[in-house]
């Protein structure tokens, strides 16, 4: 009888002496973890000879009400599981503590979430944008981003709020 | 060609030097391998066995310093603005370039969403012909082509009266 | 020596250095075109077929002008003295070898008494040249190209002399007519297949030390385009990179006109049947331009074979890299070339 | 930091690595950092890395990725579910008829949309012949980084046959928008299973052929034996999927690991690394899984040929909600195995028109990231294979 995500619940919220809750709005239960406890939630899933989540799949950032959080997903081949651990930033300047060590595929998948999303992640050596521009400011897929409406002298928004439309300078041959 | 270029009338020399210089230069149109996205895959295809531009006297040179036309083949993105523009730059001249497919004409499907999709590579440089398509089929590139050899054949050194 | 057989000896010498020159032109336009033809054909597709109407035949004609006509950009960092003298030295070295290609009996630029020795010192002229177009580039992928290729080229140029010791051995001559002349006969006398199995085994290593010595595929590390991106001449256009361009038809030409001349019978045909009429001093001029005609035809037709199969090769096979092109030139091709020479001159002191 | 600090790449041993190092510091080696990038025609698009270098040697390697960053996540929170299809299609563009199936399966999942037997065994049929597609695209480029036009072109041949069905079917040769939520943009055309039936033995002999050509070329093998080891271990904590997983010597393939659209019904190999000239995980293992994966696919399409010619014809569209004005919410990760290897998306739906969130997690950007890990003490050329062989595509790396 393999291993359910309650069980997994169960066994985490022993291991870290806190009460852990599912949210269960959704197909795939997502089990919430402080922040804070994090990395020594990351390191007995990893470790846990029963659980044995040794990859890391994806970490997607998410913005909802103005609220920042992660979901980590992570897979056992052992059980074999599927997992999605929720984190919450809290706070103007949003910051999670880096998994990178942990599982080193977490390395650019923190720097995209901190592209995108403005999350920091502590610990992470090499903290920088990923995607967009060394110089880009602002971070994308926040629901309340505006992009410039110029980067480098290149219009790069065509439709501004407000009806505004940006001249587009073709360069005639 | 600054020696002769714009100083004598389209006289007999100047009209059969012409017609021998964009003879040459339409018949002999190195692009620059340079793929960026989808239509890099399309590019590609074109110049395999099927579509063969080399038919058409065109093969590809790595370095931009021997080509002749660059094929921007994908999206543009801010990122890679600067790139572009400076590989137009250091492409010898004459030199012409080839906006294929959406993305590189306008954005494409980008257009209004991309932050960070530069609408349109004539944005930063100058551009000779457009192909319209996401991606283009192969026979409209070789149409590109063939648009731009009419289009150099036109050109001339005389003087513009 | 009269004034009047000085003169005639210049003009007839001028004469075919300006026919050499031609002659180089036209095979290396004919060669671009055939390489891209073959490359097509190999390839299921046809190559160029548009310029010029039947076949694309002047498709590298139209190249060649628009590669004069194009803006000539020297980069702003390159040390630019060195930069423009770059391609002129390696032209130069490809053509100075023709001096003694042995076309016909006649029909040699040169017959220097040390004319093979004299080939192999020209054609390390090459060699400062692509070091000199990759350093003054002032170029990173250029600098790479350069040094893989003086490091290609030095290490190639002595499984190369120990090959053509052998022939040079059993002919007891350094000059090229001599090695051709002693070929005489049909192809049982033409040294890959008289001296078996060391003149054979000389050609093989020659063969292929050749290729690396051009730069071609699989040995083409100088300019390979998937990681160097174009190597010693990323820098370079227009006419410069034209010169860089012919340089390497050259080059190839050369190298399939020497493995003609000193393995492959030179300008004899492979039955002395199909020779040409036999030429005595006091032979009409029509016999001289008619033996010399048919031996010309054969040499090119023989060395443009030779430059088919580079060609074959090139299309087929991968890259080396680096460790292997090495590994291959001092652990393989120069023991088995020591070893070679040693056992021709071992044969001919035991056949005295 | 000097040239013994860098992290040694599996497969190389200290006493190697540091007899290396002693080489080159004695005659002391400066470092030079060259820039390999976005224009070069071994990355494979616009990838730049940033090489520090000991002469040829690779002392490390930055990626550095974004040079096609489209916003692919920020354009599909302003799509509605059906538009965001045609944006998964320009993710891995090499591959995209399986990018449309992970995404459409993942919504389907969230919505609880069931499709018939039939619209599955389609979906089944395209994919398969789509990873040949991509995957002929692959082992193409991967020729020419290493020298071989002439493989290319053939292959290129090849993949000409595929396209053109595919034209036939959706109307595009490479984007194809055709796997939709609920269905399929059109029904099979007349004719067109006869016409995939005869392109399975125009393609089968192109397997030796290439084999002959290419794959166990002495120098070919040469170049790629014992070259840029990604051992298992290393692999999976990397988060390396796909062919490159599997040429690491893990018999890992979602499509029997978790089986969708039905792929549980169909006989098939998992094709593996298995080191059989050099080392397991090297270059080559890489390059031979995918060839061998071809294989298989032709398997896959062969049965489902079968049975779609057994089937009755019926409507793929039935299936299609008549809106999305209103959907379920709630949130999934949904993985799939595509062309390069784990394709997931992580869709949340907020019950509105478009989707709240939609993450795509795409298997080249994990590939990509294990590039500093194993380059140290590569070369140039070397580097080149890497590349080549891990398959990357910069506009799903990107997105």
């Amino acid at each position: 009888m393999p291993l359910t995500i309650e069980d997994v619940a169960t066994r985490l919220s022993t291991q870290l002496n806190i009460s852990l809750s599912l949210e269960p709005n959704s197909p795939a239960p997502l089990i919430i973890i402080p922040a804070d406890l994090l990395r020594d939630a990351s390191k007995f899933l990893r470790d846990d000879d029963a659980l044995r989540f040794e990859s890391l799949n994806c970490i997607t950032g998410v913005e909802r009400a103005g609220a920042y959080e992660i979901v980590i997903t992570l897979y056992s081949a052992t059980i074999p599981l599927m997992l999605n651990l929720k984190v919450k930033a809290t706070g103007e300047d949003p910051a999670i503590p880096s998994v990178t060590d942990i599982w080193p595929a977490a390395d650019w998948h923190e720097r995209e979430v901190f592209d995108m999303f403005g999350i920091r992640f502590e610990g992470h050596y090499d903290h920088r944008r990923i995607l967009c521009a060394d110089d880009w400011e602002g971070f994308p897929l926040r629901k309340d981003y505006q992009p410039p409406l110029f980067f480098h002298n290149i219009p790069v928004t065509v439709n501004v709020p407000g009806g505004l439309q940006i001249p587009l300078t073709r360069i005639a041959k | 060609m600054g020696i002769i270029e714009g100083r004598y009338g389209p006289n007999v020399v100047i009209t059969s030097v012409d017609k021998l210089f964009n003879w040459s230069r339409s018949r002999s149109l190195w692009p620059i391998t340079f793929g960026l996205a989808c239509c890099a895959i399309e590019m590609m295809a074109t110049s395999a066995s099927r579509f063969d531009l080399d038919r058409l006297g065109i093969f590809f040179r790595p370095t931009p310093r021997q080509s002749d036309v660059m094929l921007v083949s994908g999206t543009v993105t801010v990122k890679m603005a600067e790139r572009i523009k400076r590989l137009y730059e250091q492409m010898a001249d004459p030199k012409w370039v080839i906006s294929m497919g959406s993305c590189a004409n306008s954005g494409g499907p980008y257009w209004e969403y991309g932050y960070h999709v530069v609408k349109g590579v004539d944005l930063i440089i100058p551009v000779d012909v457009y192909i319209p398509g996401c991606p283009p089929r192969p026979e409209a590139l070789i149409d590109a082509f063939i648009q731009l050899q009419e289009k150099i054949e036109r050109e001339t050194i005389a003087k513009k009266v | 020596m009269t004034f009047s057989t000085a003169m005639t000896s210049l003009i007839l010498k001028s004469s075919f250095a300006i026919g050499v020159v031609t002659f180089v032109s036209l095979f290396v336009l004919l060669a671009i075109w055939l390489e891209r033809k073959v490359a097509g054909h190999m390839q299921d597709r046809l190559g160029p077929m548009e310029t010029g109407g039947w076949h694309g035949w002047s498709q590298t004609i139209a190249d060649a002008i628009k590669l004069l006509i194009k803006e000539d950009i020297i980069p702003d960092a390159a040390d630019k003295p060195l930069f423009k003298l770059a391609p002129y030295i390696v032209f130069a070295g490809t053509m100075a070898s023709f001096a003694v290609i042995p076309f016909a009996a006649m029909l040699i630029g040169a017959d220097l008494n040390i004319g093979v020795y004299y080939l192999v010192a020209v054609s390390s002229l090459v060699v400062i040249g692509i070091l000199m177009a990759g350093w003054s580039s002032n170029n990173k992928w250029a600098l790479y190209g350069s040094m893989r290729s003086a490091a290609q080229m030095v290490s190639y140029e002595i499984p190369i002399g120990l090959s053509l010791l052998v022939p040079i051995m059993l002919a007891g001559s350094l000059s090229m007519g001599d090695l051709v002349g002693l070929q005489e006969g049909g192809m049982h006398h033409w040294t890959i297949f008289s001296h078996l199995p060391f003149a054979l085994i000389a050609f093989v290593i020659y063969f292929w030390a050749s290729l690396a010595e051009t730069n071609r595929t699989p040995f083409d590390l100088p300019e390979a385009e998937s990681e160097l991106v174009a190597g010693y001449h990323v820098e370079y256009s227009g006419m410069r990179f034209a010169m860089f361009f012919l340089a390497e038809y050259c080059n190839m030409f050369v190298v399939a006109a020497v493995a003609t001349a000193l393995f492959l019978g030179g300008w004899y045909a492979p039955i002395p049947f199909l020779d040409g009429p036999d030429v005595g001093a006091n032979s009409s001029m029509l016999t001289q331009i008619l033996s010399n005609g048919i031996g010309f035809f054969w040499f090119t037709f023989k060395a443009t074979m030779l430059v088919l199969v580079q060609m074959w090769l090139r299309w087929t096979l991968p890259r080396l890299r680096v460790d292997q092109l090495m590994h291959i030139c001092w652990k393989v091709f120069l023991p088995f070339s020591f070893v070679n020479v040693l056992l021709v001159s071992l044969w001919i002191a035991l056949r005295k | 930091m000097t040239t013994r600090d860098v992290d040694l790449p599996v497969g190389l041993t200290p006493e190697k690595w540091y007899e290396a190092v002693d080489a080159i510091e004695s005659v002391h080696g400066e470092k030079m950092v060259l820039q390999m990038g976005p224009q070069h025609p071994a990355t494979h698009g616009v990838l730049r890395l940033e090489l520090e270098t000991d002469g040829e040697l690779i002392v490390k390697a930055t990626p550095h990725i974004g040079y096609l960053h489209r916003c692919f996540e920020k354009v599909c929170e302003n799509m509605t579910w059906p538009q965001v299809v045609p944006y998964t299609d320009r993710l891995d563009y090499c591959g995209s008829m399986n990018n449309n199936l992970g995404y459409v399966l993942g919504a389907e999942k969230l919505f609880s949309i069931e499709v018939s037997e039939r619209v599955q065994t389609i979906r089944v049929l395209v994919c398969e012949m789509n990873r040949i597609a991509s995957h002929l695209v692959a082992v193409g480029t991967y020729g020419l980084d290493i020298g071989a036009w002439t493989p290319f072109l053939f292959l290129f041949q090849a993949r000409e046959h595929i396209l053109d069905l595919f034209d036939e079917l959706c109307g595009g040769r490479l984007l194809y928008n055709y796997i939709w939520i609920g269905g399929l943009s059109h029904d099979l055309p007349d004719g067109w299973l006869k016409k995939v039936r005869k392109f399975i033995p125009y393609f089968e002999p192109r397997i030796p052929e290439l084999n002959s050509l290419l794959s166990y070329n002495k120098i070919f093998v040469e170049r790629l034996a014992n070259v840029a080891v990604i051992p298992a271990d290393l692999a999976i904590r990397y988060g390396v999927t796909g062919p490159n997983l599997r040429g690491a010597g893990v018999a890992w393939d979602l499509r029997k690991a978790e089986p969708y659209s039905g792929y549980e019904t169909y006989e098939f190999e998992i094709p593996v690394g298995r080191g059989e000239v050099g080392t397991v995980g090297d270059c080559f293992d890489r390059y031979i899984v995918r060839v061998n994966e071809m294989v298989q696919s032709i398997r896959i399409i062969e049965q489902a040929l079968d049975r779609l010619e057994k089937m009755e014809k019926d409507d793929v569209q039935a299936a299609i909600p008549k809106t999305f004005a209103k959907v379920p919410i709630g949130e999934l990760y949904f993985r799939t195995e595509a062309t390069k290897g784990e394709l997931g998306f992580y869709i949340i739906s907020d019950g509105k028109q478009k989707p709240n969130r939609l993450k795509c997690r795409a298997p080249s950007f994990c590939a990509l990231s294990v590039i500093p890990e194993v380059s140290p003490g590569l070369l140039i050329a070397d580097m080149v294979a890497l590349i080549g062989s891990l398959d990357v595509v910069l506009g799903e790396v990107d997105r």
